[in-house]
């Protein structure tokens, strides 16, 4: 026991050592590499959208993306096949949580819609502002989460996310066929007009791949968040009642 | 600042990993793992920050012809947002099988699950 | 401006300080998660004074993430303590 | 309130948040706030808006203003008062919880209720049940149902009582 | 411009390190959670502060809200099916 | 126009170090939310104030985050308050009187 304590010390020891020469002689650039600076030189004309990052992810690494929102749809699903195969023991079933008080109800109610209108906001802008599919989803999922936490009981459909996450998938597929078809290559976004530089729908396809995987993301997180939240057993045990 | 920075994140992570690999509660070893993994975001912010520059987005602020010598390194930004996100889909699916452990051994104490001693 | 704005970050450090202090001190778990919402509620303000001292006004939307999302975490830890520790 | 209007004033509000989120006034930023304001809308039946239940009139948007300047008045208030407790070296707190009556029923300005006590004068609410709302009171000044009434919720429910009647 | 972010930064660290250290010492599950999510928190300001807003928005909304909602979540299953 | 801005940013911010002085005094968690709620509210208010009075362009933005603040944070609060209560959270030797704990106690008989 103790010995193990001093040898994980150890090790972590060598481990920090070698982080200190890291952290001790870094020095930052004095100018981008050359790939950082091709991409802030060229975000007006290749891409159109001021956000850097979101152009990053979406167009000139976007099926890096690709690969990771699958990622992220295995996840879920292997959430939900472990969750699925145990059974909570006879009596134990039901959510974690006491019930709500009614003012805590009563402001989920009105902070939802907001909620849900601040992650479209984030994502719509995704490509003049800090923001994106990504972050839009999350705050999607957060709405979910706030529905959750308020009436255990207020759920939406598995069906229905699973339609959600499907669809939108196969839409940031067939839009990155579109660039293969339309444009310069596979998940190429200047298929559509670019527009004018900073307006809301500008930047050709990029604000419509955002919402695919905006929708995606948050589908995936809300399904991961509700099988911890019920699993089967309770499912079952409403379809009995 | 970028020493600091990069100071706080590795220090993070070892802090993290001591926990991680120390502790015998299944809950608290996660913990201990997301502080890691927030330790490494930060290293990996820290190393794309220039000093006296500013965020990699255009606008009224940083017009476009001065935009290469104005920002930092997106790159390493656009890697921490997709890492934070997988970050995520890692802890559910750790704390799933902690759970499932849990309902088939009933206990979250490692040193009960003999067949995974070292 | 610049300097000025020190004075402001200052007094918002005090209370940083203090509120992590109470973190640090407990007793009860339920004053740990009151001190996590009020550093929530201070760092709206630090993120602020960054966007002040740098002119940007695009960090505002993270403020506003801050505004509306920071308070699940409480309220998440709010129920599951109502139960009991 | 009737239901048919619950949807369309959600959606204005939603629209009126839209266009402050973004400021602007471009006409594809107000066309894509119409359209993702109608889908929240519709989609979560159960929403509800600060403008929901409340009486459009002239006398409930004078009560709303006269409300929010006596919100306002007060968490100054509130604050002096609390800054005056944290800095005094004796700390002289006298706190209990207590039980004051309300006679609002709509939900929404039950909640208005509620956080505007919890912002006020050394109060805090605890814990909503029917028409009884238990109030934290730092220095308590009575623990009679009645007395405590007319101190902590007599001013704002005046106003309220008139914009969610 | 520069002393200010620097105080900010250095409060922020130490904030970040000090609820680190809580959360690996307490004997308390939900203070380790409480802990780590105030890591996120306060690494999310500084995310800010090194100019990477988008990371920061990405963190204070899985950090803080999502993630501690996962952990309390399990916790509050394994408290009501009997655990220790 | 920039001294006044400062002037309320600086008030603001003095508000949250009470907030926080607040939070490190009082004597049990009741006290403790109360302070830390109504000092963090109006010293996001003024803070943001202060703000929107050195950069008039920020003001809307600056709105919404100080209303969505008013909404949420007594959310919170509330929700504190009465998980503490229900946990049985003790409260400072100075209470007088527990409303809430009596009328619970009569709901059980």
């Amino acid at each position: 026991m103790s010995t193990r304590h001093i040898l994980i010390a150890g090790l972590l020891g060598l481990l920090g050592l070698a982080f200190w020469h890291l952290a001790a002689d870094y020095l930052p650039d004095a100018a981008l590499n050359p790939t950082a600076a091709y991409y802030a030189a060229h975000a007006a004309d290749q891409t159109g959208a001021p956000n850097l990052v979101t152009g990053i992810i979406i167009t000139w690494r976007g099926l890096d993306t690709l690969g990771e929102v699958t990622v992220l749809f295995l996840t879920s699903a292997i959430v939900a096949l472990v969750l699925a195969q145990s059974k909570a023991p006879a009596g134990a079933a039901g959510p974690g949580f006491l019930p709500a008080g009614e003012l805590l109800a009563t402001g989920t109610r009105m902070l939802l819609p907001l909620i849900a209108l601040f992650g479209a906001y984030v994502i719509a802008n995704g490509h003049l502002s800090p923001g994106g599919g990504f972050q839009g989803g999350a705050v999607l999922a957060s709405g979910v989460l706030l529905a959750l936490l308020a009436q255990p009981r207020m759920r939406i459909g598995h069906a229905l996310l699973a339609r959600v996450e499907s669809v939108s998938g196969l839409g940031y597929i067939l839009v990155g066929l579109a660039g293969l078809a339309f444009a310069s290559g596979f998940l190429d976004t200047a298929f559509l007009p670019l527009g004018r530089f900073g307006a809301l729908l500008s930047a050709g396809a990029i604000p419509l791949i955002s919402v695919l995987i905006g929708l995606k993301v948050g589908a995936e997180f809300a399904t991961i968040l509700q099988s911890l939240e019920e699993g089967e057993d309770a499912a079952q045990e409403e379809d009995a009642a | 600042m970028i020493a600091l920075a990069l100071f706080t994140g590795f220090a993070l992570i070892l802090l993290g990993l001591y926990g991680a690999l120390t502790n015998r509660d299944l809950i608290r070893m996660i913990v201990a793992f997301t502080i890691a993994d927030t330790g490494v975001n930060v290293v990996l912010v820290a190393v794309g920050y220039l000093p006296g520059r500013t965020a990699p987005i255009l606008d009224a602020a940083v017009p476009v012809a001065e935009a290469a010598a104005r920002v930092i390194d997106p790159v390493p930004q656009a890697l921490v947002l997709t890492a934070i996100v997988i970050g995520l889909g890692v802890t559910a699916l750790m704390l799933a099988y902690a759970w499932r452990l849990f309902r088939a051994r009933g206990s979250l104490d490692i040193s009960d699950f003999t067949e995974l001693k070292w | 401006m610049a300097e000025a704005l020190l004075v402001p970050a200052v007094a918002l450090g005090l209370g940083l300080v203090l509120a992590a202090l109470r973190f640090l001190r407990g007793p009860h778990v339920l004053d740990r998660v009151v001190a996590f919402d009020g550093l929530t509620v201070i760092s709206i303000s630090a993120l602020v004074l960054v966007a002040l001292a740098t002119g940007r006004g695009i960090y505002l939307d993270v403020a506003l993430v801050y505004a509306l999302l920071s308070f699940l975490g409480v309220i998440v830890a709010g129920r599951y303590l109502e139960g009991g520790e | 309130m009737s239901d048919a209007q619950r949807p369309l004033k959600l959606f204005a509000t939603l629209l009126l948040f839209w266009m402050i989120l973004n400021g602007s006034l471009a006409p594809d930023v107000f066309l894509a706030g119409l359209a993702i304001s109608a889908a929240i809308a519709f989609l979560l039946p159960g929403g509800l808006s600060v403008l929901c239940g409340a009486r459009l009139s002239l006398r409930g948007v004078g009560a709303a203003l006269g409300f929010t300047g006596f919100f306002l008045r007060e968490l100054v208030v509130a604050n002096l008062r609390m800054a005056g407790l944290v800095l005094n070296p004796a700390l002289p707190v006298r706190p209990a919880i207590v039980r004051v009556e309300t006679r609002l029923t709509d939900p929404v300005a039950r909640l208005l209720l509620a956080n505007a006590i919890t912002l006020t004068p050394g109060t805090l609410s605890v814990e909503l049940s029917g028409r009884w709302l238990y109030v934290h009171w730092v220095v308590a000044e009575t623990t009679d149902p009645q007395e405590a009434t007319r101190a902590i919720v007599a001013g704002f429910e005046n106003y309220l009582e008139v914009i969610y009647g | 411009m520069i002393p200010l972010s620097f105080l900010l930064a250095l409060l922020v660290c130490a904030g970040a390190l000090i609820a680190a250290g809580v959360a690996l010492a307490t004997a308390s599950r939900a203070t380790a959670v409480l802990g780590a999510g105030l890591v996120s928190l306060f690494a999310s300001v500084l995310f800010v502060i090194l100019a990477a807003p988008d990371v920061a928005m990405t963190e204070a909304a899985i950090g803080s809200g999502l993630t501690t909602f996962l952990f309390f979540f399990v916790m509050g299953r394994i408290r009501r099916e009997g655990g220790k | 126009m920039t001294a006044l801005g400062l002037a309320i940013l600086t008030l603001g911010a003095v508000f949250l170090a009470l907030g926080g002085l607040g939070l490190w005094r009082m004597p049990d968690t009741y006290t403790r939310i109360q302070a830390g709620t109504k000092a963090t509210t109006l010293g996001t208010l003024l803070s943001m104030a202060g703000a929107g009075v050195l950069e008039p362009g920020w003001a809307l933005k600056l709105a919404l985050i100080v209303l969505f603040l008013m909404f949420t944070n007594p959310l919170s609060s509330q929700v504190l308050a009465r998980a503490a209560h229900r946990a049985r959270v003790p409260q400072a030797p100075q209470t007088v009187a527990d409303a809430l704990a009596e009328a619970e106690g009569e709901g059980a008989q």
